[in-house]
């Protein structure tokens, strides 16, 4: 069980979720935490709905997370106060590979596949030199998410499908063009976005040579390696994203494999 | 919280320790819950279906959520059966409670062979038959709903196979009881009743079915009341002993299905959104148990037909 | 709120101003709808099952709630034919919208005579043919379960009754698909798909069934998935034009159908619950298409064939 | 769509709520409200809950209602708070006959049947003599309750069930025993509560000749008059509770008739 501190609109259908747990719990950037959104009494919306952890203070045990209304849950969410409890199971999953020490680094993020990020930058921002690529469908919902990264010291490049902020196009016009610089050596790619997306990412890395890693989404329904319901296709076979994901080498993934 | 009352309870030639089973398909291979609990506190567990040849299973995605239902078409994938019997039997091996292996087959060969192999092995504790998956020779039903197929089958495997056996129905039937005496000639110890029922989901937005499948099997709370009469139906008539299952969420529910008749119950859904579940069930029974002053589970099991009204 | 799209639509010869219809048993003969709406807003009006002889239904309690269901056992209390001709069917002729009489027996015999009545009757549109109620002969089976009763009933009704005739199909079956072929080969106009699913709920405290009759017919959300599936797989047939039903609640609901090929919907328990929910889901249903650059009903009827998978 | 004013536990299991209509009502005692328990999200519980007018206050279009937890419905609707909004139906059904003046009349109820009797009795207590006689299981369930008539000037007999307030049995006692008076002669009677006690009430009148009515209970769908679920046989043919009633002649109803 978890309390909520706050849980906030900040675009259109955008919402800010923090809790605070009351065990010690220590959460890894790219994991996720799996939240029971019908009431008590209600068996409906029946499953727990997935969301990748935005940000985690270890001082305090506190859990952010960033959230799209799309269907029945994300909304039953969105109508959870401060001081309201919720069930919830995390961290789950894996989490993205975090032991770099002085490396470039590239992390690609869109649409809501941003959230995973913040918590990622700051973890590894330290000890390395970042550069965010972040796209959205337009300024209502990247500018409130590109607002957390304001207080960490990255290089931010930003795109929007219609303009509105940042350039004019998706996050593979960011990697292409000039702006990216050809002359630099960059060492890794964390990448969370859409399907199309990381699809592209991946034909670039291989391209590029670089290697790296991505966080997937698939329909959960346990999110504890019971059901085989989030099953991803690699080189190496099936993997359970709720497992051994949601974070799989970039190299592996068959992206629509299944 | 400990109910000094009596759990035990039997699925005709098989013993459990208590009444609540997970669910094939809801627990994998018992690993990820063994991090939960000892596997011991459960009455059973029943593995995901296994197939004679390794399976990737179907495309994504695989469930839909419904109202206070869940839709899967997972497609069973699983090891195979050899891959089944080097990578989970040695686990299962060790753990300290019932293991039931569910086979699933598209033909009738694909049973036997998978009978013949288990049969083979120590190690587990008997067979749950799927025949809920679809006949490719009969058209795409299921199996399940030819009562005289679910004979063959049952026969099939009671040859290969000594252990005990237990046909698992599928609900979609007009009659369950054709079916579930055709399992009980087959050969049967035990009847899983029931599975899921067929259903569908379309994404008003991409306009086409969520499932890449089309369909899928529906499960969860949505089902209970069709498989728990399923239940009662069959106890009525006296076949065979039944396991009952469908939309099994709490104690209430499984005691339900105890006053129906079921000798025990499996709990799937609910395993996925709360791993705990069975162990909460189980001691939730207990807890009735007391606080109506029964001594043992056996006493409440199939009360309903006591005072029960006539179908 | 006024959407400027087409909703006109029709089932076979029936038009229809508007593709939603209160379902059977939800609307009462319509007087206390009118209380709340003009009943021309709705797109049709199908009244409670009518019986040859008056009956005062079954015992209490004929009502259970379920996860997101509701079972009922009403027993068809109604005036009888004469009585409805008497009481009902005068304020039926003066409402605005399409009205269709569901007609239930117990045998042959009932559904030819109602058919008979009906026929030397004006002021109704249709009739509702359901054949889910028990066959009293055939062992209290239903006759929707049988191919070859699906056919004769319907067959009788069409030799008696000129007008359009809807046959409303049970979906506790194996396979929908050859009786939804036999109401077509009877001489249906439409069907609709479809009936309630027989569910059981046990009340733990009294360990008895709640329902007064031991089972009932569930309706509601948690039948969706299933009544869906059944109208997709009828319409992928292309069998006759389908009314489709189960669960709608909402207009997503509504629009899931009319994607799955259905060309109108019928609203039930939701009515139950909100006597404007048809109402609100055929402005939903408006809306959608605006919002959605449709100019009418008819352009996504059927849409979730065109990229839809196999089932 | 009602405000909640209030929603608090008078006793163990038993709750007070009180709600506002922005639109002006009208309601009569005996009139029940038929509530939406589950969220806006969900279609669990499904049914609405129907529960009788305990109180009503006609300048402030305020209804107030006593609810025992039964199920996962009341349970649901007892976690509602102050300023949480419920979807009511209502008022509806008949309501108590009120065109009584200078009369002598009793109001028995048992348990929850206690709670349409508080709005009956300020309603009709001014031009009548009114003697209640309000049963309940113990003291923990009746205390609470009776508290409320105690603003009210009437005539108060009381029983429970394990005799912990009041004389211990059950109404019958209150009206067969000497504290009544066989030579007052009551007018009019008015029954809620379980089957069996106004089955013994039933005959009770008869027996006395007194004339009456009763507030049923049955399970409801739809409050409207739609569905046929609340049917109770009458000498007068089959009356559907939530439309023709729930108040019903004493005399006509046929008590386990269906
Ligand atoms: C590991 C992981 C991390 C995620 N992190 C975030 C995040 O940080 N922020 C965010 O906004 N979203 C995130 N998502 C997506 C989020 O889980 C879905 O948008 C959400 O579950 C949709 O639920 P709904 O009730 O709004 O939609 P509904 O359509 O009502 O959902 C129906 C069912 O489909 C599932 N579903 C629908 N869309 C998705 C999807 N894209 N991915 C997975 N399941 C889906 C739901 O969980 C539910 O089971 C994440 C998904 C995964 C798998
Ligand atoms: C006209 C009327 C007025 C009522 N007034 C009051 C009141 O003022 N205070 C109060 O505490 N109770 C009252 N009741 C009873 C109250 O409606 C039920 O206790 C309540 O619906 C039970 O719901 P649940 O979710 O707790 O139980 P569940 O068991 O979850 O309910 C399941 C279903 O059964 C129905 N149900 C269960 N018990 C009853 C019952 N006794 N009567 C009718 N339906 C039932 C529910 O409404 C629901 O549809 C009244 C009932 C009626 C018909
Ligand atoms: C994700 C999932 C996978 C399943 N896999 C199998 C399976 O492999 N074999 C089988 O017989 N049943 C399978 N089932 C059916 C369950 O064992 C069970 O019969 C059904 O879900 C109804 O119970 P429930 O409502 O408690 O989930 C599966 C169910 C789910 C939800
Ligand atoms: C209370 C009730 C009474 C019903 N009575 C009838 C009936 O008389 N005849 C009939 O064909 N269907 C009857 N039905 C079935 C509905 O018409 C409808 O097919 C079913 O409820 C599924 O739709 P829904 O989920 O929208 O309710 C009844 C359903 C309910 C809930
Ligand atoms: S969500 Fe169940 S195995 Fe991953
Ligand atoms: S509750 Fe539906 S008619 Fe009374």
């Amino acid at each position: 069980m978890a309390k909520v501190l706050s849980n906030k609109s900040l675009a259109d259908n955008i919402y800010f979720l923090k809790v605070s747990f009351k065990e010690t719990i220590n959460v890894k950037p790219g994991q996720f935490f799996n939240l029971k959104v019908c009431r008590d009494e209600s068996y409906d919306p029946l499953l727990r709905r997935p969301l990748s952890v935005f940000d985690f203070d270890l001082d305090n045990n506190e859990v952010s997370f960033i959230y799209e209304i799309k269907g029945r849950g994300t909304r039953a969410l969105s109508n959870y106060i401060k001081g309201d409890f919720l069930d919830i199971h995390g961290p789950l999953g894996n989490g993205f590979t975090v032991d770099f020490n002085n490396k470039k680094l590239i992390l690609a993020g869109g649409g809501m596949g941003i959230a995973p990020l913040y918590f990622l930058a700051k973890y590894i921002g330290v000890n390395n030199d970042l550069t965010l690529c972040l796209g959205a469908a337009n300024k209502g919902v990247l500018k409130p998410l590109v607002d957390y990264f304001a207080n960490i010291v990255v290089e931010l490049k930003l795109s929007t499908d219609d303009g509105s902020f940042g350039s004019q196009g998706t996050i593979s016009c960011l990697l292409n063009n000039s702006s990216l610089g050809k002359e630099v050596e960059y060492d890794y790619l964390f990448g969370c976005g859409p399907k199309p997306m990381l699809e592209w990412l991946q034909s670039w890395m291989r391209e590029e040579g670089i290697s790296g890693e991505f966080s997937l989404e698939e329909r959960m329904a346990c999110g504890n390696g019971l059901c085989l319901s989030c099953s991803c296709k690699t080189t190496d076979g099936n993997k359970r994203l709720c497992k051994e994901g949601p974070v799989l080498p970039a190299d592996e993934v068959i992206i629509n494999g299944l | 919280m400990v109910y000094n009352v009596g759990l035990k309870t039997s699925l005709g030639p098989l013993k459990l320790e208590s009444p609540v089973m997970t669910a094939s398909g809801t627990c994998g291979f018992g690993r990820e819950l063994a991090d939960f609990y000892e596997l011991k506190e459960l009455g059973g567990l029943i593995v995901k279906g296994i197939t004679v040849d390794p399976r990737d299973g179907n495309p994504t995605p695989r469930i839909a959520e419904t109202a206070a239902g869940l839709i899967n078409s997972i497609g069973l994938e699983n090891p195979g059966i050899d891959g089944f019997i080097k990578e989970e039997l040695p686990f299962l091996k060790t753990v300290n409670t019932k293991v039931l292996v569910n086979i699933s087959g598209h033909s009738l060969n694909d049973f036997k062979k998978l009978a013949a192999v288990l049969a083979e092995n120590e190690g587990i504790d008997g067979i749950e038959v799927n025949v809920s998956c679809p006949n490719i020779k009969g058209g795409g039903l299921a199996f399940g709903t030819d009562p005289e197929l679910v004979f063959k089958i049952t026969d099939l495997v009671r040859k290969e196979y000594n252990g005990f056996v237990m046909v698992k129905l599928t609900p979609n039937v007009r009659d369950i009881i054709p079916v579930a005496k055709s399992a009980a000639e087959g050969g049967a110890d035990a009847l899983a009743v029931a599975n899921t029922l067929p259903g569908m989901k379309i994404d008003i937005e991409s306009r086409i079915p969520v499932l890449a499948t089309g369909s899928g099997g529906l499960s969860g709370p949505a089902i209970k009341p069709v498989t728990l009469r399923l239940v009662y139906e069959i106890v009525k008539n006296d076949i065979l002993p039944v396991l009952g299952l469908g939309g099994i969420m709490t104690a209430d529910d499984a005691i339900e299905y105890l006053l129906a008749g079921a000798r025990a119950v499996g709990v799937g859904t609910a395993t996925l959104i709360d791993p705990y579940a069975p162990i909460r069930i189980k001691s939730g029974i207990a807890k009735y148990l007391k606080n109506n002053s029964f001594d043992h589970l056996q006493e409440i099991i199939g009360l309903a037909h006591k005072k029960g009204a006539n179908l």
